[in-house]
């Protein structure tokens, strides 16, 4: 229960220089929580509201707030705010004796410096209804009736003593709220349930009457309605969930959603408040469970299709607290318990289950003799093309590596030297292994001509192994390779496509640089450069073999700042570039080559 | 008339102009250097005049070399940003000429 | 009279007081053995998670805080882009957080208030004494009518044609777009919000106003206009924080706290009065003030590219406020409902030559007046004053609901007057 | 061919054929910077490419501008005596490379 409480946050009035002592100001009003309670008012004394608060006395049973002492002008002169005309006095109200000021309603009253206006100088819209609006009451639901605002204005009470003011209350959908005819109070008259509705409008009409006229005049109100963890949680639906767990095993991956219903509302508002809380508790004892898994729970606000009504929804799903090894296969159902903690009847449990089936991961190559063709004119770091064990695209929370075995431990010498020509690498974030050329000088030895290794893969923690075989076609003849010089450069460097084409570049699978001509206008990811291979640089992706000189790919690779038009990759190298990009080893530029072949000024003529 | 001393000049033109490949209306005061930096040269300088003219050929040579300082930036503008025509935002560093010399 | 330190009376009614800042007040204070030992103890009173507990009940905090209401901390005030700006703000918050009882009312502002606009023509851009000096902008007229008029481009031009705008507009993208590597993340927020505070304390508002409230009349226009602050860093976040909770996080910052109030005290849409703005339709002072607010944790920016009726909000939605939604709502639709705003910045964006804009169809800001139960929307013979038939506060803002147009969600609705005819 | 970067050439001659006036058989090893400073370039050094080839000339401006940091000495020998054919002796400072740069 919240205890005796202020529905109005907030109340302004206007008070003027020569008010007497006694003139009723305002009335505030507290509803009850309990029917045992009575409102007790008093001002708070704090250090903001020291200077002015004794001018004030609120009647302790009724709330009324009245003058202590006549308004004079040096009054209004004592506050020293920077305002001319009219000053700003806060005073704090509470309900029910308590040494510091709890959850106050706050009265701001504008002091005027001038007299109160006499009837003819006064609005009937200032007789009616307050200058200033109050702040929209919130009634907490399920409580008891009663009063929650005075609508008679208080401080005009006398102004025009042959008028007779009356109020009533209309709202076009049914609505529990009334006038109360001696009091003038706006009275609520039966509880009231937030999940049926959160809000009324009202009408609240003012009458006065005098013997020549009668003037209706109305402003509308909305009330509030508080919300109480009076609902239980539900389930709409299924409370169980199958999960299946196979390849992606990893830490902190989440698995099913399970959705528990309230129609209570859940504030993320102060971050770590109470209010209709939910916890969960595993039911299981099992260790290896709960060392495996945890239960992540998160929940959000929606409305009811019918009605509109804000509610909340739990959803719930099973957490990896670690990597699952490849070999883990069993079947676990978890139980656990979903709690409303501020939920005060019994029913406030939820239990859900997950079953939970977890397969092993086999290691293992698809029976299919892996085939790779290489021209033994291909340049160092050549990639020659990718292993990978079945389904490796979708392993996560384990490691597979690859290495290369020579197939014949015992052959000869020479024969075992061939070998060198291919090695096999992988980046940390890749399930797959790159194969490349390691070593070009025994690609283009005679003897070396069928390359066939064994890769082997390893899983990591478990050390499971598979092999395959590949088999290396290399085609062309090995002497007439063997003649090219051996230096490569980058093939990067080239800014046209006749010098690229012509020249041996790091990485070249053809052993012969590859120009992409671009085609677009301004800055375009299709820009012109020469490439070791245009299957896979550039394609803003620094793979494990590029990422081994930088020379190979720096247009996927470099992390220096690249002169000319272009858009940065997201870790590295040049997403977009304008015209042809080109790189002198890490040192990039892009710009427009005018015509197919350069410019040739006269300063390729001398040289 | 005495050939112009090296020294900055301002140029205003959108960065579409600019000639990098980026699409965009906004302007710029584009600063550079010209002019001629004859009061900074050396022997060495007179040296490489006559064999640029006469010097090399005799000997065959066909290396390009400057017979004089060059009239350059000593310091850049750190960087110049702007929204292109697709209202996306690109920074070009080392652009425009802060202050010149031989 | 008042306290010393308090702003002298200076001469006539009218003038403006001339005020004491805060770091001038705390040396004052320190220089008064009585004073400033209960200013040390003020400051241990705000240290740590329980200063409310301890300002309600603490004996030696209650009378700290009564010896320096009388002394020159209470009335000082600071200058908006002063030296130590920030030291000054720590001071004055050092009193008046331990003012305001209720977390969730406004605060009042601790900048020095805002002199009335001296022209209340709305044309006429004032200069306000409080530095917010404004020179009216070169105008937004279009170079040449035919080709598409973007006054942000223009807006855009004219601050790389000038050196030292030029200068920080290029700082605070090239820090706002930076990749931010070590984390990770797109940039670095923290560095892009002090670069853009940078860029608007150093830039003059004529540049950065224009960059900031150029008016569109195509989506290109209002789209360069949303990009200007390079939302993705400086404004958008992974996810959409509540706004109660986005308010109270500024508020834990002096900076923002400050500026959010001087937001709330320089656009709060004025009740009774026929101008919209507060200080006789101070538009100057709502722009500056919601400029301010970039670069603090509550930036705000436009929500998406449209022209004709754009609105700017912070990061923040109302979902999961509870029972507290209306004041979420009322605190939100400060920035995307506020009519002293909306015609501040129409004002300066249509404000300078209207000869100019005689001949383009300006869409000028329809008065939304209520009669009867249907709002009607009724083109007001003058753009920006509206006429109400008598000072309706519910229509301009009574108590927390705005008289706003309706919103339609469940019952978030503005307070309505309707005169029902006599009997 | 990657054009060659800038670097140190040598070329042996006699002094009368430096052009600077003297006449002298002896010989001496002339040093001098030549080469290209492609990988020095800014994105300044790309917008004059640009401008000397289009971009001036569409503003009307004729100003002669490097587009690229030009291959000097960045430090001489600092002197070279000798006898000329009349038994006088002579010195010529800066007049040879000691080594090169962007």
């Amino acid at each position: 229960a919240t205890g005796l409480y202020f529905p109005q946050k907030e109340y302004f009035e206007t008070v003027y220089v020569g008010q007497v002592a006694g003139t009723p100001i305002l009335q505030v009003h507290a509803m009850l929580d309990s029917n045992s309670e009575q409102p007790r008012y008093y001002l708070c004394r704090t250090s903001s509201t020291i200077r002015h608060s004794s001018w004030f006395h609120l009647d302790v049973k009724t709330g009324i707030l009245s003058l202590n002492k006549t308004l004079e002008e040096n009054d209004f002169a004592l506050s020293n705010q920077p305002s001319w005309s009219v000053k700003k006095l806060v005073l704090l109200a509470m309900v029910s004796k308590k040494p510091q000021c709890k959850n106050p309603t706050r009265i701001t009253l504008d002091f005027v410096n001038a007299t109160l206006p006499h009837c003819a100088q006064t609005d009937l819209k200032e007789l009616c209804f307050p200058h200033r609006d109050t702040s929209n009451p919130h009634i907490m639901e399920n409580r008891f009736p009663g009063a929650l605002r005075q609508l008679r204005r208080l401080t005009r009470l006398h102004v025009c003593p042959n008028y007779t003011v009356s109020y009533h209350v209309e709202s076009d959908t049914p609505a529990p709220f009334a006038v109360d005819e001696n009091t003038t109070e706006l009275v609520v008259t039966a509880p009231l349930d937030r999940e049926e509705s959160e809000c009324y409008r009202l009408l609240l009409v003012c009458t006065v009457r005098t013997e020549t006229f009668i003037t209706k005049l109305d402003a509308s109100l909305d009330v509030f309605v508080n919300d109480e963890d009076d609902n239980a949680p539900y389930v709409n639906g299924t409370d169980t969930a199958d999960i299946i767990i196979s390849f992606n095993r990893t830490k902190d991956g989440s698995f099913g959603a399970l959705f528990v219903f309230d129609r209570d509302l859940t504030p993320i508002f102060p971050i770590d408040q109470p209010y209709n809380k939910y916890v969960w508790t595993l039911l299981n004892n099992d260790t290896w469970i709960n060392e495996t898994f945890d239960i992540k729970g998160t929940f959000s606000e929606k409305k009811a299709a019918v009605g509109g009504i804000r509610e909340t929804v739990h959803d719930y799903q099973l957490v990896l607290k670690r990597n699952l090894v490849v070999t883990e296969n069993r079947t676990v159902q978890l139980d656990f318990m979903v709690n409303d903690t501020t939920y005060p009847g019994l029913e406030g449990k939820v239990l859900l289950h997950f079953n939970v089936i977890i397969l092993p991961v086999h290691i293992r190559f698809n029976n299919v003799t892996h085939m790779f063709t290489l021209t033994r004119r291909a340049s160092l770091y050549a990639q020659v093309g990718r292993v990978c064990v079945e389904n490796c695209q979708q392993f996560d929370g384990f490691r597979v590596t690859y290495r290369l075995e020579v197939p014949d431990k015992n052959a000869s010498v020479e024969v075992q030297s061939c070998y060198t020509a291919i090695g096999i690498t992988q980046a940390p974030d890749e399930m797959w292994g790159l194969l490349y050329v390691n070593d070009t000088e025994a690609l283009r030895r005679p003897e070396c001509e069928d390359l066939q290794y064994i890769v082997v893969a390893q899983e990591e923690h478990t050390q499971l192994e598979a092999s395959t075989q590949i088999h290396i076609i290399l085609d062309a003849e090995a002497n007439k390779a063997s003649q090219e010089s051996q230096r490569f450069l980058s093939c990067s460097a080239n800014r046209r496509r006749g010098d690229c084409e012509s020249v041996r570049g790091l990485g070249a699978t053809t052993g012969r640089c590859q120009w992409r001509q671009g085609s677009e206008k301004g800055i375009s990811e299709n820009y012109s450069t020469c490439s070791p291979d245009l299957r896979t640089c550039p394609d803003s992706f620094c793979d494990a073999v590029e990422s081994k000189d930088p020379s190979i790919c720096p247009q996927d690779c470099t992390k220096e700042t690249v002169t000319g038009g272009h858009e940065r990759g997201l870790r590295n190298g040049i997403q977009a570039g304008y015209g042809t990009c080109y790189c002198y080893s890490e040192r990039c530029f892009c710009e427009k080559e005018d015509i197919e072949e350069a410019i040739c000024d006269d300063m390729c003529k001398t040289i | 008339r005495r050939p112009k001393p090296c020294s900055l000049r301002e140029l205003e033109l959108t960065v579409s102009e600019l000639g990098l490949g980026y699409d965009s209306d906004e302007t710029l005061l584009l600063r550079y250097c010209s002019g001629k930096c004859l009061e900074h040269r050396q022997n060495y300088d007179l040296t490489m005049d006559h064999m640029v003219r006469t010097g090399f050929k005799k000997k065959g040579r066909k290396d390009k070399v400057s017979n004089g300082p060059c009239c350059r930036p000593i310091a850049y503008e750190k960087q110049f940003s702007f929204q292109d025509n697709k209202h996306l935002h690109h920074t070009v560093r080392n652009m425009s000429a802060k202050n010149c010399g031989c | 009279s008042g306290s010393p330190g308090s702003p002298g009376t200076g001469s006539g009614p009218g003038a403006q007081p001339e005020w004491v800042d805060c770091i001038q007040a705390s040396d004052m204070c320190n220089q008064n053995a009585y004073c400033s030992s209960r200013y040390r103890v003020m400051r241990q009173c705000l240290v740590g998670k329980e200063k409310e507990a301890m300002l309600d009940n603490n004996r030696e905090c209650q009378a700290a805080l009564e010896v320096l209401l009388v002394s020159p901390l209470y009335d000082c005030r600071c200058k908006r882009g002063m030296k130590k700006e920030l030291q000054c703000l720590q001071n004055y918050w050092t009193i008046h957080m331990g003012l305001t009882e209720d977390g969730d009312m406004d605060d009042s502002s601790p900048y020095e208030p805002v002199a009335p606009s001296r022209h209340h023509d709305a044309f006429r851009l004032a200069s306000i004494s409080s530095g917010m000096l404004t020179v009216a902008p070169k105008g937004f007229q279009c170079v040449d009518a035919e080709k598409n008029c973007n006054p942000c481009l223009d807006a855009a031009k004219a601050c790389n044609l000038n050196n030292s705008c030029k200068r920080q507009r290029s700082a605070y993208i090239a820090t706002c777009s930076k990749e931010d590597t070590n984390k990770g993340e797109v940039c670095s927020q923290k560095r892009c919000h002090k670069a853009l505070r940078q860029f608007l304390d150093r830039v003059p508002p004529e540049f950065s106003h224009r960059l900031l409230f150029c008016p569109c009349q195509s989506e290109g226009c209002a789209e360069r206009r949303r990009q200007t602050i390079v939302p993705e860093c400086s404004y958008k976040d992974k996810e959409k924080p509540n706004c109660l909770e986005h308010r109270r996080v500024c508020r834990q910052d002096s900076l923002c706290r400050s500026r959010l109030a001087d937001y709330m005290v320089n656009c709060e849409v004025t009740p009774q009065t026929v101008s919209t703005c507060p200080n006789q339709d101070n538009h100057q002072a709502c722009l500056a003030s919601y400029a301010r607010l970039i670069g603090t944790e509550m930036t705000p920016n436009y929500v998406d590219n449209s022209f004709s009726n754009w609105t700017v909000s912070p990061w923040c939605s109302c979902k999961g406020s509870g029972n507290q939604e209306e004041e979420c709502s009322n605190f939100l639709r400060e920035f995307t409902d506020n009519t002293c705003l909306r015609n501040a910045i129409q004002a300066f964006g249509y404000g300078l030559d209207n000869m100019q804009n005689k001949n383009a169809s300006v869409p000028g800001p329809s008065a939304t007046t209520k009669t009867g139960s249907d709002w009607t929307t009724a083109p007001s013979e003058h753009p920006f004053v509206i006429i109400h038939k008598y000072p309706d506060p519910s229509e301009v803002g009574l108590g927390k609901t705005r008289g706003l147009p309706e919103d339609h969600s469940a019952c978030l609705c503005a307070n309505v007057w309707a005169l029902v005819p006599a009997l």
